[in-house]
C-alpha cells in the first residue's frame, strides 16, 4: 500500500498569486493513496525540503508529489530531497503548476482547477512508480572541439592544460578563425595577431592537442562520454609530413585569380596558398577548383618547384574515427552579405564596404598594406561614413532581429583608428543607439568623440548614391531635425553577423538544438550557458550568440572547465528511466531493435519459466548502459512486452485517466 | 480439381519418404463439406487431405506451434499464404529450418456466404463444372457461376508469385479476376466523414468480440495479445469501462499495420460479416501513398514501413489536408 | 493585452477536455518559455509529459478519447532535431497514420494534431495551443470515438 | 470634427506604431523631407502618443508623394506613408477641407498632362 | 499566350503611343491581349486607408471579370498595376474588405485574389522570356546608352508588388540588352518623381525630376525609358528636351518593327 505525501509549493506569489494553493491540499488529500498533503512558500528551500524530509519520516511516505515549477528547473532538487529522506528518488513526480498553470492563466478558479487535475496525474503517476537504480558508463577522456578561432583554441588550451587529449577540428587550412583577420581589438588598441598567434602557435604545439585542419566533421554517434565520431581530413594536396611552409610554391603558381578569403576577396592568392604568414598549420593547400593541374592536367609548377617533395596530387580524402567524452561547438560567425540592403550601394559601389573588409582594408597584411585608399582608385579619402545596424535589429526580412552586439564597439575602433592614422580623414558614424556595456566601453566610445573628434548622427541612412565619382549619403540627423545630404568617399557598413552555416548541420549531427536564428540553444540561459541541452554537448563563443573577443574568451574558458568537470568522471551515472523487455511477451519480432537509435537493444535465447511450462524463445535485451530512455521500442513493439522504465504504458495511461477523469 | 489434390498429396508423399519433411500441415474435412479445416498428416493419413474450392484457411499461423515441436512439417501454401508465412519469419515467430514450403496454385477460393445469399439452401454437397459450381442440396441441383461466389479476397487476386517457398507444384489454372484492391477503401476516402461514420459505426456495431478475427490472422500472433493483459491497461478486465469493446479493432489494425499481408483471413472467418479488411488496407493503401509500395512479407529485407522513415516524410496534417479541396 | 484565451469558465460554457503529449527536450521545455514568458493559452490544455514524441503510444491517444478528451495533440522537436535523433520521425508515421485512420472512420480529422515545437519557441507553442483550443472548441464534445460502437 | 484619436489613424492606416525603434531611416529616405513640417518619422512617434490634432494640421500631408520609401525601407515593418494617408483620409472626409477645388484644374493642367494626374490629385486631395 | 489587359484612362488618352506600342510589340511576339470589357479607371491612387472599400472596387471588377475568364490580368500603366497588384492582395489577405467588396458588388463568392496580376515587363520577362525577344529583335537599338527609370508603383511595397529588387531592379535594363542597347544604371533610377504632386506642387516636381536626370545624365544615359505615363510627362517637362524620355514600349516595338523616329 503506498503512501503518498503531496506538498504544494507557493513559489511565493508565482503559483499562489494564480492558485489557490490551499483548496489544491484539500483537494489532494481526497486523492486515494493520499496519505499526507501540505503548502509551503517555497518548497524549494531549505525549509520547504526539510518540511518534505520531515514528513516522508513521519508519515512513513513511500512516494511524493511536488506541486511546483517546471521539472525542468527542480525535479532534481527533489530527488535529492527525498533520497536524502532514504526514498528512492524515482518516487518523486512534479505536477508542473507554474510555468504549466499559474504563469499562463489569470483566472484563479480556473488555474486552481487545472492545478488540481495536474496533481492527481502526478498523483496517479506516482502511484505507479517503481524504485530505480542507475547503472553507470565510463567517460572517453578526450574531448573534441569544433571550429578552431579563438573560441575554439582557448577552449581546447584549457583542456590540454588540465591534461586531458583534446583535438580540434577546422573547416579552414589553418586555426585562427575570425579573430585572424581583425587588426586591432576594442577598447585597448592592441593588434589582434599578436594576442592570438601565441594562443595558436600553443595550440598547434600542444602535446594534448591534434589539430584537423581543412577538416570537417562527418557523422557524430553516441552520447555523453561515449561519442564516436568521424572527421574528414579533405586532401591538402601536400603532404603535412613534408612541407616545411617555405611558401616557394605559392609565389610560383600561376594561377592568381583566386579570390583571397583571408581578405575577404579584396585581393587573390594562387591556387596553392598558405591562408596567411602566422598560419598554424603552417601548411601549403591546393584549392583544387582553382588549380590547373587539377583543371586541365597540365601544370604541375609547384610540384617541380617544392624542394620538400611535398605535393601529393593523388592525395584523397581520410577518414578518422576517434571516441570522445564531450564536444565542443565553437563554430563561431560570419558577417552576413549586405547585399539585400540595396539602398546602401554595396556590391554597386567599391566603396561601400563591410565592417570586415574594412578591417582587412586597415591591417598592415591587407590588401593595402595597411594603406587607407579607396577601393575603387586608390585614392585617398577625405570622409569616410559609417552605417550601423545594418541588418541588425531588423525584422523587414532580409536581417536579423536581434543586436550583434559587437557592431557599436568595433565602429568606434574604427572611427578611432582612422581619425588616429590619418587626422586629415573626417568620420561620421550614423547609429540608432551606442551600446557600451562592458568594461571601458563607454569611454572608449566618448574617446572617439571627444579626442578624436569622430561625428556622431543619431540616425538612419536611407540612401546611398554615387554622384561624381565619390558617394552621397543621404540620412536624417534626428537630434538636430534635418535630413543630412553628406559626400563621402567611403561608406562602411556594420553588417550583422550571424552563425556560422556549419553549425546547423553539425549541430544536426550531435541533435543538439538551435534556436530561430541559428544560434545553439543553452541547456538553460541564465545558469547553463555553456552547455547545450544534449548531455556532453558544450557550446563555446559566438555559436550561442553574438560575443566580443573577451567575453567569448570567457565562456571559452567555463566551457573548457565544464568539458573538465565531465572528463574528470570515473564513470557516468546513467539514465535509470530506461527501456526494458518482459521476456514472457516478447515476441521476438525485432521491431524495437529497427528503432532504437543507440543499437541498445539485441537479441538472445532464453530458456524462459512461463508460468511453469519451460520454453526457449528469442527475446530483447536492453543494453541500459546504451539506452537513452527514449521510448521508440515500446510504440514498435505489438506486445506491449516492452516498456520504458519510469514512463510506463501504466503510468502514462494513469495519468491519460486522471486528466481525463 | 481431384486431379490438382492427387497431384499435392503425391509430391508431399514423395517428400514424406525422402525425408524432407515428418508431416504435413494441410486441409481436413470439417464438419460440413464447406469448412474443411487445418489439419497435420502423417503418410497414412495423407489420403484424407483435402484441397478444394473451400480450403481457405491460411496455413501459415498454425506453423508458429508446428515450427517449434520436433521434425520438420510439410506446409501447403496458396499464393497468398506465401506472404504470411515470410512474415512470420522476418520477425522469426516460426523457425523456419522446422519447415518445408511448397507452394501450391490456387483457383480462387469460394464464399458459402455468397452461396446462401444467392439462394443455396440446405447444401449437401458440391462440385465444380467448368467455371460453375454445382451444390447437391436437400431442394435439388443449384448452379451458380464460380465467379460470383468467390471471396472478396480472390476478386483482387495479387497474382500466383509465392514468397519464400522451398518449391512450388506448376498447374495450370484459369485466371483470377484481378480487381482494384483499394477501390471500396478509395470509396470510403471520397464519403463525407459523416457517412463515413455512419458507415463504420454500423459495421462496427456488429461485432459481438467472438475474436475471431484476431485467433486466425497470422500477424496476430503476440505470445499474449495486449487485450489479454490486464498490465497493458487497454484489456477489458482492467477497466470499468469500454475501451477495448469500442477500440479493438482500430488497435488491432494498428498492430498489424505495415505487416498485414491483407490476406483476407479476418473477413472471411467473421460470422457477423464486417469488412475488416478494409481496415488493413486503409493502412496498407496511405503506406504505399505516403512512403512507397510496400507488401509485408515480399522482402526479407526490407525495413517494414513503421519502424522505418525518411527525413523527407509527409507531415501529419499535410497527409490529412489531402483531398480536401 | 486581450486575455480572451483565457476566460473565466462560464456557466454552461463548453470547456474541451485537451491532452497534449509534449516530448520533455523541446515541446516541454517551449511549453516551460510560454510559461516564463507569460503567454497565455487555455486551461482546457493539459500536458503529459514524455521522454520523447516516439514514447507517445497511438493506445494512449486512443484511450484519451475514449476516457472523454476532446482533442488530443502530440508536440515533438522538429524533424531533424530530435534529442534522440530519430525519434521523431517514427512518430510522424505513426501518427500520421493512425490520424488517418481516425478520419477514415469519420472522426473528426482536427481532433488530432502533431506539432513540432523547439525549446525556443515559447510563442510558438502558446499559438498552437490557442488554435487546437479554439478549433476544438468549435468542434464541440467529442462523443464519435466512443461511440463509435454502439451498446449491444 | 473628425475622430482624432490614436485608434482611429492606427485603425484607418493599419500600422502598428509600437514597432518602431526610432532608426530614423523613414525621414533619412523620404525625397519630400525638406518639404514638411512634420517629417515621416515624429508621424510615427506623435500618432504613438495620441498628438493627432497638429498631424491634421500639417502641410506635410500635401508634401507626402507616396513614394514609399519608407515603408520599404524601414526595418521593422512600420509604414509611415500609410499613417500619412490616414490623416489626410481624415481631414478629407471633411467636405469643408477639400483642397482641390474643381474650378481649379483647368489652370493646373497644359496640354500634355496625363489623366492619371489629374485623376490621382482628385483621390489624394478631395473626397 | 492569351491574358486580359487593363489599359487604365491615360493609356487611352493622353498615353496613346504606350498603349499602341505595347499591342503591337504584343502581336509580334504572339502574345494575345483581350481588353477586359467595359473596365473602369482604377482611381489612379491605391486607398491606403484600410477603411476605403469604394475606392478599391473598380480594381476588383477587373479582377473578377479576368477570374471569370480564367486568364492572369497584364496591366502596363504603373498606377494602375501598383493598384490592382495590391487590391488583389488585399481581397487575398484581408478577409473584413474581402466581404465588404462581395457585398457593394453583390458578389455570392466573393474575389479572394484568385487573379494573378502581371505587369507586361512580367509577360515579356517570364512568359515570352527576354532571350525569345532578342532573337526576334530585327532593329537591335546597337549603341543606345538608355537609362531605365523604375520610379516608385512598380517597386514597392516589395512584398506586395513582388516586381523586381526594390533596391536594385535590373527588369528593364535586361530588356533594354535583349533589345541590343547599352543601358545605364544610376542610382535614381528608383526614386520618386513626385509625379503625384505635378499638379499642386510643380516645384517639388521640378526638384525631384532634376535629380533623376542629373543622375541619369552624369552616368552616361542619352535616354530615359519609363512605363508610367505620369512618370514620363513629369520628366520630360523638366528635361527640356535634352534627355528624351520614351516608354519602354516603344523602344520594343521600335526594336520588333523598325521604323519609329527615335530608333
Amino acid at each position: 500500500m503506498q503512501k503518498i505525501g503531496v506538498f504544494v509549493c507557493w513559489c511565493g506569489s508565482n503559483i499562489a498569486g494564480t492558485v489557490d494553493v490551499g483548496r489544491v491540499v484539500e483537494a489532494v488529500r481526497q486523492e486515494p493513496g493520499v496519505a499526507f498533503a501540505a503548502d509551503y512558500q517555497y518548497m524549494c528551500s531549505d525549509s520547504g525540503q526539510n518540511l518534505i524530509k520531515s514528513a516522508v519520516k513521519e508519515h512513513g511516505l513511500t512516494g511524493i508529489v511536488v506541486c511546483s515549477c517546471s521539472p525542468r528547473m527542480h525535479e532534481a532538487t527533489f530527488k535529492k530531497t527525498a533520497a536524502a529522506a532514504g526514498l528512492n528518488p524515482y518516487m518523486v513526480e512534479i505536477a508542473n503548476i507554474r510555468e504549466h498553470c499559474s504563469w499562463i492563466h489569470k483566472n484563479m478558479e480556473e488555474a486552481t482547477e487545472k492545478a488540481i487535475v495536474l496533481a492527481r496525474a502526478a498523483i496517479a503517476k506516482v502511484l505507479k512508480d517503481a524504485p530505480l537504480t542507475s547503472g553507470t558508463t565510463e567517460v572517453t577522456k578526450r574531448a573534441l572541439v569544433i571550429g578552431g578561432g579563438i573560441a575554439g583554441i582557448q577552449t581546447a588550451l584549457d583542456i590540454a592544460e588540465a591534461g586531458f587529449a583534446v583535438d580540434i577540428v577546422e573547416k579552414q587550412p589553418t586555426i585562427g578563425g575570425r579573430m585572424a583577420q581583425l587588426d586591432k581589438t576594442f577598447p585597448t588598441l592592441d593588434c589582434s595577431a599578436c594576442i592570438l598567434t601565441p594562443k595558436m602557435v600553443d595550440a598547434g604545439a600542444n602535446e594534448n592537442i591534434e589539430l584537423f585542419t581543412y577538416s570537417e566533421v562527418e557523422s557524430v554517434k553516441g552520447f555523453v562520454g561515449n561519442f564516436t565520431v568521424t572527421i574528414r581530413k579533405k586532401a591538402r594536396s601536400v603532404r603535412a609530413d613534408l612541407c616545411t611552409g617555405c611558401g616557394e610554391c605559392t609565389e610560383k603558381c600561376p594561377s592568381r585569380k583566386t579570390k583571397n578569403e583571408f581578405n575577404m576577396g579584396m585581393d587573390t592568392r594562387g591556387a596553392i596558398y598558405i591562408p596567411y604568414a602566422q598560419a598554424v598549420p603552417k601548411i601549403a593547400v591546393i584549392d583544387r577548383e582553382h588549380c590547373l593541374h587539377f583543371k586541365t592536367g597540365k601544370c604541375g609548377l609547384c610540384e617541380r618547384t617544392c624542394s620538400a617533395k611535398a605535393i601529393d596530387f593523388a592525395q584523397e580524402d581520410e577518414l578518422v574515427t576517434r571516441n570522445y567524452g564531450a564536444i565542443v561547438m565553437a563554430t563561431g560567425f560570419q558577417m552576413i552579405d549586405p547585399s539585400g540592403f540595396g539602398e546602401f550601394g554595396y556590391g554597386k559601389s567599391k566603396d561601400v564596404l563591410t565592417s570586415l573588409e574594412f578591417e582587412r582594408l586597415m591591417n598592415a597584411a591587407g590588401p593595402t598594406g595597411g594603406h587607407l585608399v579607396c577601393p575603387s582608385d586608390g585614392r585617398h579619402p577625405k570622409h569616410i561614413v559609417f552605417i550601423q545596424c545594418v541588418g541588425s535589429r531588423d525584422t523587414s526580412g532580409c536581417g536579423k532581429p536581434y543586436c550583434s552586439k559587437i557592431c557599436c564597439m568595433y565602429t568606434a575602433k574604427h572611427a578611432i583608428l582612422v581619425r588616429d592614422k590619418y587626422p586629415d580623414v573626417s568620420v561620421t558614424v550614423f547609429y540608432i543607439d551606442v551600446r557600451t556595456p562592458g568594461k571601458n566601453f563607454d569611454e572608449f566610445y566618448r574617446r572617439a568623440v571627444e579626442e578624436y573628434g569622430v561625428q556622431y548622427v543619431k540616425g538612419m541612412v536611407g540612401k546611398v548614391t554615387r554622384e561624381g565619382g565619390r558617394l552621397k549619403v543621404q540620412g536624417s540627423d534626428l537630434l538636430n531635425d534635418r535630413q543630412l545630404h553628406l559626400e563621402a568617399d567611403m561608406v562602411v557598413l556594420a553588417a550583422a553577423i550571424e552563425p556560422d552555416p556549419t553549425a546547423r548541420s553539425v549541430a544536426s549531427m550531435l541533435t543538439a538544438s538551435i534556436d530561430t536564428n541559428g544560434f545553439m540553444t543553452e541547456a538553460h540561459p541564465k545558469l547553463r550557458p555553456v552547455e547545450s541541452p544534449t548531455a556532453g554537448v558544450f557550446l563555446s563563443g559566438v555559436c550561442q550568440g553574438p560575443k566580443d573577443i573577451p567575453e567569448t574568451v570567457a565562456q571559452a574558458s567555463a566551457c573548457a572547465a565544464k568539458v573538465i568537470g565531465l572528463l574528470c568522471k570515473q564513470k557516468l551515472v546513467n539514465n535509470a528511466c530506461v527501456a526494458s523487455s518482459d521476456p514472457l511477451l516478447c515476441n521476438g519480432c525485432s521491431s524495437c531493435e529497427k528503432v532504437c537509435p543507440y543499437g541498445a537493444i539485441t537479441y538472445e535465447e532464453r530458456e524462459l519459466n512461463d508460468k511453469g511450462v519451460r520454453r526457449t524463445a528469442r527475446v530483447a535485451v536492453v543494453n541500459e548502459a546504451v539506452c537513452q530512455g527514449c521510448g521508440a521500442c515500446t510504440v514498435a513493439c505489438p506486445s506491449g512486452a516492452m516498456d520504458l522504465k519510469g514512463f510506463t504504458n501504466q503510468q502514462i495511461m494513469a495519468e491519460v485517466d486522471a486528466i481525463c477523469r | 480439381m481431384r486431379e490438382l489434390t492427387n497431384a499435392i498429396c503425391a509430391r508431399a508423399k514423395e517428400l514424406l519418404q525422402s525425408g524432407a519433411a515428418g508431416r504435413v500441415l494441410g486441409w481436413a474435412p470439417g464438419e460440413f463439406f464447406y469448412d474443411p479445416t487445418p489439419g497435420v498428416f502423417s503418410e497414412g493419413r495423407l489420403n484424407e487431405l483435402v484441397y478444394d474450392g473451400f480450403t481457405a484457411a491460411n496455413l501459415s499461423k498454425y506453423c508458429i506451434a508446428e515450427s517449434q515441436k520436433e521434425g520438420k512439417v510439410l506446409v501447403l501454401l496458396k499464393p497468398c499464404d506465401s506472404y504470411s508465412l515470410a512474415q512470420l519469419v522476418k520477425e522469426h515467430r516460426v523457425k523456419r529450418e522446422n519447415i518445408y514450403a511448397l507452394g501450391i496454385p490456387c483457383e480462387g477460393k469460394l464464399d458459402m456466404r455468397k452461396a446462401r445469399a444467392k439462394g443455396v439452401e440446405g447444401a449437401l454437397s458440391f462440385r465444380e463444372e467448368d467455371g460453375q459450381v454445382v451444390f447437391e442440396t436437400l431442394y435439388g441441383e443449384v448452379r451458380l457461376a464460380r465467379e460470383e461466389l468467390l471471396l472478396e479476397r480472390c476478386l483482387c487476386c495479387r497474382g500466383r508469385e509465392y514468397a519464400g517457398v522451398d518449391e512450388t507444384l506448376e498447374y495450370a489454372l484459369p485466371e483470377l479476376p484481378k480487381r482494384d484492391r483499394f477501390q471500396k477503401v478509395a470509396a470510403l476516402e471520397e464519403q463525407t466523414a459523416q457517412e463515413r461514420y455512419a458507415f463504420w459505426r454500423g459495421e462496427l456495431s456488429k461485432c459481438i468480440r467472438c475474436n475471431a478475427c484476431r485467433n486466425v490472422c497470422p500477424a496476430c500472433s503476440c505470445v499474449q495479445c495486449v487485450f489479454d493483459n490486464p498490465q497493458s491497461g487497454v484489456a477489458a478486465k482492467a477497466n470499468s469501462t469500454e475501451f477495448e469493446e469500442s477500440l479493438f479493432h482500430i488497435i488491432r489494425a494498428w498492430h498489424v499495420a505495415g505487416r498485414c499481408t491483407d490476406c483476407g483471413e479476418c473477413s472471411r472467418v467473421c460470422p457477423q460479416s464486417i469488412p475488416l479488411h478494409l481496415l488493413n488496407r486503409k493502412f496498407i493503401k496511405d503506406v504505399n501513398e505516403l512512403y512507397g509500395e510496400y507488401q509485408a512479407g515480399a522482402d526479407p529485407a526490407a525495413r517494414p514501413p513503421l519502424v522505418n522513415y525518411t527525413p523527407e516524410d509527409p507531415e501529419p496534417s499535410a497527409v490529412l489536408e489531402r483531398g480536401r479541396a | 493585452m486581450p486575455l480572451n484565451t483565457s476566460a473565466p469558465a462560464q456557466t454552461g460554457e463548453y470547456r474541451p477536455l485537451i491532452v497534449a503529449f509534449c516530448c520533455n527536450w523541446c515541446s516541454y521545455a517551449g511549453a516551460d518559455l510560454a510559461g516564463s514568458s507569460r503567454l497565455t493559452y487555455p486551461a482546457d490544455v493539459k500536458i503529459i509529459r514524455v521522454p520523447c514524441s516516439c514514447r507517445v503510444n497511438p493506445l494512449f491517444v486512443l484511450k484519451a478519447f475514449e476516457r472523454g478528451a476532446d482533442g488530443v495533440i502530440l508536440c515533438g522537436c522538429h524533424p531533424g532535431d530530435c534529442h534522440y535523433t530519430t525519434g521523431n520521425y517514427y512518430t510522424r508515421r505513426r501518427m500520421t497514420l493512425l490520424f488517418s485512420m481516425l478520419d477514415y472512420l469519420g472522426i473528426e480529422r482536427e481532433r488530432t494534431r502533431v506539432e513540432w515545437v523547439s525549446a525556443a519557441e515559447g510563442a510558438k507553442f502558446s499559438a498552437t495551443m490557442n488554435d487546437f483550443a479554439r478549433t476544438i472548441r468549435a468542434l464541440g464534445e467529442n462523443r464519435k470515438l466512443r461511440d463509435l460502437r454502439c451498446g449491444n | 470634427m473628425p475622430e482624432t484619436t490614436r485608434e482611429t489613424v492606427l485603425r484607418i492606416s493599419g500600422t502598428n506604431t509600437r514597432k518602431c525603434m526610432l532608426c530614423g531611416k523613414c525621414s533619412g529616405s523620404c525625397p519630400a523631407y525638406d518639404a514638411m513640417d512634420y517629417r515621416p518619422h515624429q508621424f510615427v512617434a506623435m500618432v504613438e502618443r495620441g498628438e493627432i490634432a497638429p498631424l491634421l494640421q500639417s502641410k506635410s500631408l500635401y508634401a507626402c508623394m507616396s513614394c514609399f520609401a519608407c515603408v520599404e525601407r524601414c526595418p521593422r515593418g512600420v509604414q509611415p506613408a500609410s499613417l500619412i494617408e490616414a490623416l489626410r483620409a481624415m481631414v478629407l472626409r471633411e467636405r469643408e477641407h477639400t483642397r482641390l477645388p474643381a474650378q481649379l484644374i483647368p489652370e493646373l493642367i497644359d496640354a500634355g498632362t496625363p489623366q492619371q494626374a489629374v485623376v490621382s490629385a482628385f483621390r489624394k486631395l478631395s473626397k | 499566350m492569351n491574358y486580359y489587359y487593363y489599359p487604365g484612362c491615360t493609356l487611352k488618352t493622353k498615353a496613346k503611343a504606350l498603349d499602341a506600342s505595347a499591342r503591337a510589340a504584343a502581336e509580334c511576339l504572339g502574345v494575345t491581349l483581350t481588353e477586359v470589357p467595359e473596365w473602369q479607371c482604377c482611381g489612379a491612387v491605391y486607398p491606403m486607408a484600410q477603411d476605403e472599400v469604394a475606392a478599391r472596387l473598380s480594381a476588383v471588377r477587373a479582377l473578377l471579370a479576368a477570374r471569370e475568364a480564367g486568364v492572369p490580368l497584364v496591366t502596363l500603366c504603373s498606377a494602375c498595376h501598383h493598384v490592382i497588384k495590391r487590391v488583389n492582395a488585399d481581397m487575398a489577405k484581408n478577409p473584413d474588405l474581402r466581404q465588404k467588396a462581395a457585398n457593394y458588388l453583390g458578389l455570392s463568392t466573393p474575389y479572394a485574389g484568385e487573379t494573378k496580376v502581371l505587369h507586361y515587363l512580367e509577360v515579356l520577362k517570364n512568359d515570352v522570356g527576354f532571350e525569345t525577344i532578342k532573337q526576334q529583335v530585327k532593329h537591335p537599338l546597337t549603341g543606345q546608352k538608355i537609362g531605365a527609370y523604375y520610379g516608385c508603383l512598380l517597386l514597392r511595397p516589395a512584398d506586395v508588388m513582388q516586381f523586381d529588387d526594390p533596391e536594385s531592379p535590373t527588369m528593364l535594363e535586361d530588356l533594354l540588352r535583349a533589345l541590343g542597347a547599352a543601358p545605364v544604371d544610376y542610382d535614381q533610377k528608383n526614386e520618386c518623381c513626385a509625379g503625384y504632386l505635378s499638379l499642386t506642387d510643380p516645384a517639388a516636381a521640378s526638384r525631384r525630376t532634376r535629380a533623376i536626370l542629373t543622375s541619369a545624365r552624369e552616368a552616361g544615359a542619352e535616354a530615359l525609358v519609363t512605363a508610367c505615363p505620369l512618370c514620363q510627362y513629369n520628366l520630360s517637362r523638366h528635361s527640356g528636351g535634352s534627355l528624351p524620355v520614351y516608354y519602354v514600349t516603344e523602344l520594343l516595338e521600335a526594336a520588333l518593327k523598325g521604323g519609329n523616329g527615335h530608333a
